[in-house]
């Protein structure tokens, strides 16, 4: 039942929003609304940390579980579960979302309930993507993800939101449709071996079948993951969408939507179909090493900010690919890490240029300068979230990029030499970035008098740069909590090929 | 207790960084001190501990598991054995001088300024503490980069200025391409060994015949070396410490002096076994490390900051850090370490309160004259000139002296002479300096001198670092206004700068001329105790007993191996038959420091004209090393510029925008096209529209009919 | 060659050329007079086929219900000639290609049917009364297809609705 | 004699429906008001339990109509639709201006047509209530008398649908001397399955094939369908768009899965052809248009496309999916066309794109219920239209239709496109200079509700439907 | 001797005259009357037939097609009057104002 509250909890939060909002867009409800929405949320965080405690480390397969006939004719069911890799990443939805709306807070004023309404939709069907392991419900959690955030980004978004919502909306669609195709034809496939077509998940694992089924289902698979994380070259979607986006809608996408690609890799397309995989992987791999270097370069001369957050995305989802691919136990957990990683000090990133973009209604870099000065909290923040993002050690950055690293040189070390390159890389355009922005003198008298961090700026930034320090030193406290899973699914995929 | 040695500094970072806006200077500044020296009083204790039990190769001590994912487990375990033990004592010391130093230095820093000055500082200390006491190479590379994180944040400390901004950023830039190479040197080695902890690489390294050719090993510590020129700014990776010196002057004595830029070297010495076990990477590092020295040496005979030529200085003594390492003489090296962190801090400090004298006025044709105004700091600097330079019985040279051997008697005899010349060099620029600040007349402009420090900027540089010269004008807010507080700055007015400073520049004068002491050659009857201190240090030990949990691990652990023997045999060369020589080298050494010394004298006491002449003469040789070998230039031109024109034109508008993204809005457009031009078929008349239909009909009655 | 044979060449010749003249006829009073001839010479068709009840019904109800209101409406509009427009949306090339796809469509069907190979009709006599028998005509439509037959019903009753709903003057 | 009836009650209270509505019409004295559409609903609602009612008895009455599952499967949609047009219908009607009586009459004569086509099991009853129902929906269509669009309309989609007829009626031809003069179906399948006249059966087939997918406006006989769709009265569109498109592939359905089964192997590469054709010209074609309802007519085009598929597949699932499709698709399109249909008037059609520019300010609630029908056109989950569409391309896929499957799905993410532009009006773009609105009564927001609440119920819990669908195949095939 | 073939063919080509009608001419009227052609000949085609197999089902069905063509007609007829109240023409050509 813990997951389906869990699930559920913001879906139902995001109807009493709708009530307490009263009838059409009533501003002088707008404080009733955000109140009811930032509770329904936390308490659902609070769900998804009990969640965590309750959770038995020891244990490599799904917990928690679910299961309930759904539509019985097809072998359809409702089934719930969370392992080790799952779990984080709950969490981490149940932590960003009170933070981006949180991080709303003064820019959004247009229509709030229905942005909330949005906000919280969006987050149970990303809660469900993470927990399904049913391919049907994963996938209808899949695609229900895209319609709030279509939402979010074409009415709160900026000057050409509407362009990159559609972009956003149908680039994902083509992807996740033929992976559609793909999941019906691998549960008839199943089928017709065992004679009951099913689409439960731990069923369909070793699913024999032949080398053309399985590498056409895997490219489909794959595909549609690889639009979503993105990995070079299916990325154009992401810096339009980031740039449009509102602050929050840029917090959850790069936060937690991102990850609902590379999730999908580790879980349904690498397990699924593991020769595919061991024959496809050095190719995405490679795409990935290319994706971290150039989206570091691109990013370097980005003069827009959340263009150059959102190339740098690319970039770090490249070493999660990179280490997915690897299928080494520390590449891969090292990539679970990293997409946590990634979740918060991109997250981070966004909050902030959210924050100034707030006070000054621009993101572009040459606009400001000098700001340290101005707002020594807000650039002392920036400044953690900065270093958490180039991967500082000490920073949570780190221990992911490190493992990462680290398995995939077992597996093909020159490739991750290339892909370490990307070290530097990031330290050049985010420092580039941050000295623009933050250190020199005040060159353009609007920024002159800008407030700092207000008390709720400060409740979005704590848990942020906490949480980036506390990954950082303690990475031990998830890593062995994921890796009996981790373990779980290597086998899986190595328990065939390789 | 371990921990305590960089967590105290720690703790030093988190209140300052968090109170230290509220915190009137006193405590902000009291309160970096004294966790410095409660961390130093710490680290003698741990020191003494270990000292007095010569039994035991080192205290350890693990406090969590860090990284733990499959057969990667990283503990975080400090471990003191008696090449760290060396480093911290410097580190603490070192550092406790330099932070009181501080207090003076920075004192017309606002007060939030002021905090988050020692803030950092301490935080640098804590970072350099781990990375010395780490026992894998990843806390190790924590501190490692937390160290360039905090030389990042010292240099840029004057963020407002946009030269000290970028200095930082090259600065973290140049030391990520290095960490690049130490990263993928950890990686290469796992993949080898299973692990990262130094003591259990050297001994599985000692389980490997010696690599002649070029194996893993080699490329191992090619990179990690990679690394190490990087942090200790030797060829190819240099060139941000020049630029380093915009951060504060303490700044530059205790990080691009003293502590963090001997990291590379310090971390040469703890793998002493797996580069011992690669000649041919040996031999890079000899190689690398005397032509850095060389090339550093000919820049700073020719620069006119005072803090750059010390930077050279620093580059170019580092080179004889890895000459050193590169030949085997691992002791020598840390002994060169350990020695240069005192005169070269004292220089660093020296120059500082000159810097503070005048205002911020840092070009010495603009000096002269100073050493009656200011008698003590000019004592306390030619002591660490002299020691430098390597004149006996100073600190300098035994460390140096000791390196000059080690090569000589390596065979290395090029690499000796190469030494020898630097040494010689080394003596003039830095007397050059000594005389052109100190000596002869006062050049500036007394009268000149505006009222408004701001504007004191000398326009017509030359040299084109408009950034170094132009401290005093930007961040006039510290030692310009000092400089007012003080009484403007020059003429009579001028005087040697507050007590705090005045000590700490005598202590380390003290430190400099004593230092060396302790690493008294045999032929001089010392029995070069620092040596017999440090080897054990150098050699693969069995994994001593843990002392608190230990990663159950189980590791082929060799022990002392005959590799290592070997090793030490060529470094303990047999002393009867080579003492004579040894004593001759010595001489030479002396000899050329000395005269180095008077050449200097000639050219910029006695006759300066000579010295402009002879830069007349030989302009584009003048020209090449004032302007650094266009090194910089070279970089940005063939690497920066490319990079950011191909990633803007290229990448960024021509493969994102036009071709990836071209492609899918293509898509886009070709449907939106295609609609455009279909729906002119649904023209609207009712002739087309049944045209289509008996066109169907055609179409399914002919497949029929004619299949 | 009976004069069976002959009477359908006659009949199909005259129905062919009338509905030629019906498609090929600028004033559509002469087009409906001409499709009267050809539902004229379908009658006869269907007496050669023993069919007289078809054969009259052909008569009545097409030749002089359904062709009456024909006539009715092309007088009613006045619409003795064809509106000369000579913008067309359709090209004459275009239209040559409609003209095409018929022809094609008469070729394929023709060849289709060609291929049926020669099936000639039962002349037992006992068949060929029981099919020109009125009486049996009238029992099967009221006994096999009496619901279609009421369907029928309905269809009149829509299309009686929709003409007077669609051809009644606006109030 | 209530036996042999059993089987055409549903049909027989939808015709006394329409007859009352007509008596009704004739009875009301000029300027009173009535509300006729009871009658349509009373009617409607009785049809619907008299469905369930002969669920599983399988009657069969005068030897043509059959009261299998599938009919009254089929026939339970058309009550859905017609009900909800009939509670959409009452203030459309008034506000422009349509003569009521005929217009309730026609659309139940519609409806009982629609139902007798997909229950008659004989060909040329097939035929008769394929014209009635033809004959109702193209006076339908031009029953706003001084919209010259509307009469336009009427007359292309007349002219054209009496060409599909009169193919139509040749394939007949054909199949009643294919089968040695009958024209039940069952008679015409034994013919085939002894041993058919290859050149007739194939005639038949293929000229009967034409007149179905000119009724459910396949490419390439579908380009009446825009011009229809828009010049009709925006509520006949909605009624046209799902009732026509069901009665049309009920039918085809039982013609082409039944009779002409064993001839598999001859229509499939045509009808896939063909639905390769519609499912990419739809979707494609739609793109840019500017007319909510001609965008809605690409849409209903592409639609026809993919519950192609279906019979493509020909599998026990694709028929089911062919049911289950055409009823999530029957509520979210009438869903979407009612709301078009509501907010017009007769000076104002709002069918415009621009006209919906800001809709979710000034009726958040129908702005709402429009994005959940797109969606369900779209075939988001948790809609109707994504179970539909999982349905048929699973059935598609499990025949080995790869590439149909394909391209229907990358097919229906262009359609999404047009979709969402409707979508970018209503919330992203600010309002133009519209019109008053219209208020919209609270028995068609029950009715948009209701559609609304079977989107949701179709999408998430789809499994009793589901059922009830396999079951009515079982039945026949 | 007369054979179903005779008939058959005659209908088809009676078929393809009419739908011509539809491209030939400029008047709606006429194209109705196209249809009409269309709809005998496939009367003619169920009476050969009925002829050929025996049966009288060919006549009755002939009789409901003419039913329904009068209905059509009827339908027809009226939206041809109406249409040209709209636009005082009969030239299909004059009716495209639905499009694209």
């Amino acid at each position: 039942m813990l997951l389906s509250v869990i699930v559920f909890l913001p879906l139902a939060g995001a109807l009493l929003v709708l009530l307490a909002g009263g009838r059409g867009d009533r501003p002088e409800r707008e404080g009733t609304v955000r109140a009811v929405a930032l509770g329904v949320s936390l308490v659902a965080f609070a769900a998804t940390l009990f969640l965590w405690w309750r959770f038995n480390p020891a244990e490599p397969g799904f917990q928690f579980v679910e299961n309930h006939p759904w539509m019985p004719q097809f072998g359809i069911s409702y089934h719930l579960g969370v392992d080790g890799i799952s779990l984080f990443l709950v969490v981490l939805t149940g932590f960003l979302t009170p933070l981006s709306l949180l991080c709303s807070w003064e820019s959004t004023h247009n229509n709030v309930k229905l942005f909330s309404f949005f906000m919280l939709v969006l987050e149970s069907a990303m809660l469900g993507v993470f927990v399904s392991i049913d391919l049907f419900l994963f996938y209808i959690f899949w695609d229900a993800v895209l319609i709030p955030m279509y939402f979010l980004i074409g009415i709160w978004g900026y000057e050409r939101r509407i362009y990159a919502a559609v972009k956003f909306i149908l680039y994902t669609m083509v992807g996740s449709i033929l992976m559609l195709v793909a999941i019906i034809g691998l549960s008839y496939a199943h089928g017709t071996i065992s004679g009951q077509p099913t689409f439960d998940l731990q069923q369909l694992y070793g699913t024999a079948l032949t080398w053309q089924m399985e590498k056409w289902f895997f490219l489909a698979f794959a595909v549609a993951f690889l639009i979503k994380v993105p990995l070079f070259p299916f990325h154009t979607w992401l810096p339009d969408a980031h740039v449009e986006a509102p602050t929050a809608g840029s917090v959850i996408l790069a936060g937690v939507m991102l990850k609902m690609g590379t999730y999908g890799l580790l879980r349904f397309a690498y397990p699924l179909f593991p020769h595919a995989f061991s024959y496809f992987a050095p190719y995405i791999a490679l795409l990935a090493v290319v994706g971290i270097i150039y989206g570091a370069l691109v990013a370097m001369v980005q003069p827009d900010m959340k263009k150059l957050v959102a190339y740098s995305s690319v970039s770090h989802l490249g070493f999660v690919v990179l280490g997915l691919c690897s299928n080494t136990i520390q590449g891969v957990e090292g990539a679970i890490y990293q997409m946590l990683n990634h979740g918060v000090s991109t997250g981070g990133l966004f909050i902030i240029v959210g924050m100034l973009s707030d006070r000054r209604h621009t993101r572009l870099i040459a606009e400001y300068g000098g700001l340290k000065a101005v707002m020594p909290r807000l650039v002392a923040c920036f400044m953690i979230v900065t270093l958490s993002s180039i991967a500082v050690p000490g920073f949570n950055g780190f221990i992911g990029e490190f493992l990462i690293l680290l398995g995939s040189f077992r597996w093909m070390p020159w490739m991750t030499s290339v892909a370490a390159s990307g070290v530097i890389l990031s330290a050049v355009y985010m420092l580039w970035m941050f000295q623009r922005v933050n250190y020199g003198d005040v060159t353009n008298e609007k920024n002159r008098a800008l407030p700092d961090l207000s008390t709720r700026e400060w409740a979005l930034m704590i848990p942020t740069v906490a949480m980036a320090i506390f990954m950082g030193v303690f990475p031990a406290i998830f890593l062995r909590t994921m890796e009996p899973s981790v373990m779980k699914v290597i086998d899986l995929i190595n328990g065939v090929a390789r | 207790m371990l921990l305590l040695i960089p967590l105290l500094p720690f703790a030093g970072f988190v209140i300052n960084a968090l109170l230290g806006r509220r915190l009137p200077k006193s405590i902000s500044g009291g309160l970096a001190c004294l966790v410095m020296l409660a961390s130093l009083a710490i680290s003698a204790a741990s020191v003494w501990t270990l000292v007095s039990h010569p039994d035991i190769p080192w205290l350890e001590a693990t406090y969590y598991r860090w990284m733990s994912s499959g057969d990667l487990q990283i503990p975080v375990q400090f471990r003191l054995d008696h090449l760290s033990a060396l480093m911290i004592l410097v580190v603490t010391g070192i550092g406790s001088l330099i932070h009181i130093y501080s207090t003076a230095y920075m004192h017309e820093e606002t007060d939030g300024e002021y905090a988050r000055y020692f803030s950092y500082l301490n935080l640098f200390a804590a970072f350099m503490l781990v990375l010395v006491l780490g026992s894998t190479f990843p806390v190790m590379f924590v501190g490692w980069e937390g160290v360039g994180l905090c030389s990042y944040l010292l240099i840029g400390f004057w963020y407002k200025k946009r030269s000290a901004a970028d200095a930082g950023k090259k600065a973290f830039v140049v030391n990520r391409i290095g960490d690049f190479g130490f990263i993928l040197g950890m990686l290469l080695i796992f993949s080898k060994f299973t692990t990262l902890d130094f003591q259990a690489v050297a001994a599985n390294v000692n389980t490997l015949p010696v690599e002649h050719s070029m194996g893993w090993v080699t490329v191992a510590t090619l990179l990690l070396f990679l690394g190490a020129t990087g942090k200790s700014a030797q060829i190819p990776l240099y060139t941000w410490l020049p630029d380093a010196m915009e951060g504060p002057t303490p700044v530059s004595a205790l990080i691009h002096a003293a502590t963090m830029v001997t990291a590379g070297v310090y971390m040469i010495g703890r793998n002493a076994v797996l580069f011992q076990h690669t000649p041919i990477t040996l031999a890079v590092v000899a190689g690398i490390g005397i032509a850095t020295a060389l090339m550093a040496g000919t820049i700073g005979l020719v620069q006119n900051d005072i803090k750059r030529v010390l930077a050279y200085s620093t580059v170019s003594q580092l080179g004889y850090m890895f000459l050193a390492m590169g030949v085997g003489a691992y002791a020598a090296g840390i002994f060169h370490l350990y020695t240069h962190a005192f005169f070269k801090a004292l220089l660093f400090l020296g120059s500082g309160a000159v810097i503070h004298a005048l205002a911020g006025e840092q070009d010495i044709r603009n000096m002269g004259g100073l050493k009656k105004a200011l008698p003590i700091t000019y004592w306390t600097f030619l002591i660490g000139a002299i020691a430098i330079a390597g004149v006996p019985p100073l600190a300098g040279f035994f460390s140096k002296d000791e390196i000059l051997w080690r090569t000589f008697a390596g065979g290395h005899r090029i690499m000796w002479i190469i030494g020898l010349v630097t040494s010689f060099l080394t003596a003039t620029y830095m007397f050059r300096l000594v005389f052109l600040t100190f000596h002869g007349e006062r050049r500036h402009d007394a009268p000149a001198a505006p009222a408004h420090p701001e504007e004191e900027e000398p326009a017509a540089h030359g040299v084109g670092h408009a950034a170094a010269a132009s401290a005093s004008s930007v961040h006039s807010s510290d030692i310009g206004h000092r400089a007012s507080g003080i009484g403007h700055g020059h003429g009579a007015h001028l005087h040697d700068a507050p007590p705090a400073m005045t000590l700490v520049l005598i202590v380390l004068a003290i430190g400099s001329v004593l230092a060396g002491l302790v690493g008294i050659p045999h032929v001089l009857g010392g029995g070069n105790r620092i040596e017999r201190f440090l080897d054990p240090a150098f050699e693969a030990h069995e994994m001593a007993p843990a002392t608190e949990f230990q990663v159950s691990e189980s590791r082929v652990r060799a022990g002392a191996s005959p590799a290592s023997e070997a090793a030490a045999a060529t470094r303990e060369p047999t002393a009867e038959e080579q003492g004579d020589a040894e004593w001759m080298l010595m001489l030479l050494s002396s000899g050329i420091a000395v005269a180095g010394i008077v050449i200097a004298a000639y050219f910029w006491l006695r006759n300066r004209k000579a010295a402009a002449s002879i830069a007349r003469g030989a302009a584009p040789v003048y020209t090449l090393l004032l302007n650094k070998y266009y090194v910089d230039e070279l970089y940005n031109a063939l690497v920066v510029q490319p990079i950011k024109q191909i990633s803007t034109l290229v990448l960024w508008k021509g493969a994102d925008a036009g071709l990836i993204d071209g492609t899918v809005n293509g898509v886009g457009f070709a449907v939106r096209e295609s609609s455009g031009s279909l729906r002119r078929l649904q023209s609207g008349s009712i002739r087309a529209y049944a045209a289509s239909l008996f066109f169907g009909v055609i179409l399914i009655l002919g497949w029929y009919l004619l299949r | 060659m009976d004069a069976n044979i002959i009477s359908f060449y006659i009949f199909a010749v005259i129905a062919v050329l009338a509905s030629l003249g019906v498609v090929g006829q600028r004033n559509p009073m002469h087009s409906v007079m001409l499709l009267i001839v050809s539902f004229g010479a379908l009658a006869g068709l269907y007496v050669l086929l023993d069919a007289p009840f078809s054969a009259v019904t052909q008569i009545i109800i097409y030749a002089g219900a359904i062709m009456v209101l024909f006539l009715f409406v092309v007088m009613l509009l006045n619409a003795h000639t064809e509106d000369d427009i000579p913008k067309t949306t359709i090209g004459p090339r275009a239209l040559r290609i409609g003209v095409l796809l018929s022809l094609l469509l008469g070729v394929e069907v023709a060849v289709a049917l060609s291929r049926l190979g020669i099936t000639s009709f039962n002349n037992d006599p006992g068949m060929v009364s029981a099919i020109s028998s009125v009486s049996r005509i009238g029992t099967q439509l009221f006994t096999t297809h009496s619901f279609a037959f009421e369907v029928t019903s309905i269809l009149i009753l829509v299309s009686m609705v929709g003409a007077v709903v669609i051809a009644r003057r606006e109030h | 004699m209530m036996n042999s009836l059993a089987a055409t009650i549903p049909i027989l209270i939808v015709v006394l429906s329409a007859i009352a509505a007509m008596l009704a019409e004739a009875i009301r004295h000029p300027g009173e008001r009535m509300y006729i559409a009871g009658f349509g609903l009373i009617g409607l609602a009785g049809a619907g339990v008299a469905s369930v009612f002969l669920w599983d008895t399988d009657a069969v009455s005068f030897g043509v109509v059959r009261a299998d599952n599938f009919t009254l499967f089929i026939n339970i949609i058309l009550c859905i639709i017609g009900i909800l047009t009939m509670l959409f219908s009452h203030e459309v009607v008034e506000r422009e201006g349509l003569p009521a009586g005929e217009y309730y009459a026609l659309t139940l004569f519609a409806i009982s047509g629609m139902m007798l086509m997909v229950a008659a099991i004989d060909l040329l009853v097939i035929f008769l209530a394929l014209e009635v129902l033809s004959l109702s929906v193209y006076v339908l269509t031009a029953l706003r008398r001084a919209s010259a669009a509307g009469s336009e309309a009427a007359f292309k989609y007349f002219l054209l649908g009496g060409f599909s007829s009169a193919f139509f009626l040749y394939g007949i031809a054909f199949a009643f001397l294919l089968s040695n003069g009958s024209t039940r179906l069952d008679v015409i399948a034994q013919a085939i399955a002894t041993g058919p006249n290859a050149t007739v059966s194939l005639l038949a087939m293929g000229l009967l094939a034409v007149g179905f997918c000119f009724k459910v406006s396949a490419v390439p006989f579908h380009m009446w369908t825009p011009d229809a769709y828009e010049g009709a009265p925006t509520i006949v569109t909605a009624f046209m768009s799902t009732g026509v498109k069901a009665a049309a592939f009920g039918a085809f359905v039982r013609v082409f899965l039944s009779t002409f089964e064993p001839m598999q192997g001859q229509w499939i590469q045509v009808l896939s052809a063909i639905a390769v054709a519609t499912m990419v010209l739809g979707a494609v074609m739609g793109v840019l248009q500017n007319n909510v309802k001609r965008m809605l007519a690409y849409s209903s085009i592409a639609h026809a496309g993919y519950l192609l598929l279906g019979i493509i597949a020909a599998n026990s699932a694709g028929k089911a999916a062919v049911l289950f499709y055409l009823l999530t698709y029957a509520v979210a399109n009438l869903g979407a066309l009612g709301i078009v249909a509501l907010l017009g008037t007769a000076e104002h059609p709002h069918d415009q794109l621009r006209d919906f520019a800001g809709l979710w300010k000034t009726r958040p609630a129908l702005a709402g219920l429009m994005t959940v029908f797109l969606l369900s056109l779209g075939g988001f989950p948790p809609t109707a239209g994504f179970v539909g569409k999982w349905y048929i391309f699973s059935a598609a896929v499990q025949e080995g239709h790869y590439a149909l499957a394909i391209v229907g799905v990358l097919s229906s993410v262009v359609s999404v496109f047009f979709y969402l532009r409707i979508v970018v009006m209503m919330y992203m773009t600010e309002e133009g200079a519209v019109p008053v609105r219209p208020h919209v009564s609270a028995a068609a927001m029950a009715g948009l509700a209701f559609a609304m609440l079977a989107t949701f119920y179709l999408g998430v819990l789809p499994t009793r439907v589901i059922d009830y669908a396999l079951q009515s195949i079982q039945t026949i095939f | 001797m007369l054979t179903l073939n005779h008939f058959l063919i005659l209908s088809g080509v009676l078929f393809s005259i009419g739908t011509i009608g539809v491209f030939l001419r400029r008047n709606l009227i006429t194209i109705l009357l196209s249809i009409e052609i269309m709809l005998n000949a496939v009367n003619l085609t169920f009476v050969a037939a009925g002829r050929y197999i025996g049966t009288v089902d060919g006549q009755i069905i002939t009789f409901f097609v003419m039913t329904v063509a009068a209905a059509e007609a009827a339908v027809g007829l009226a939206l041809v009057i109406s249409l040209f109240r709209h636009r005082e023409t009969l030239s299909p050509e004059a009716f495209t104002s639905l499009k694209w």
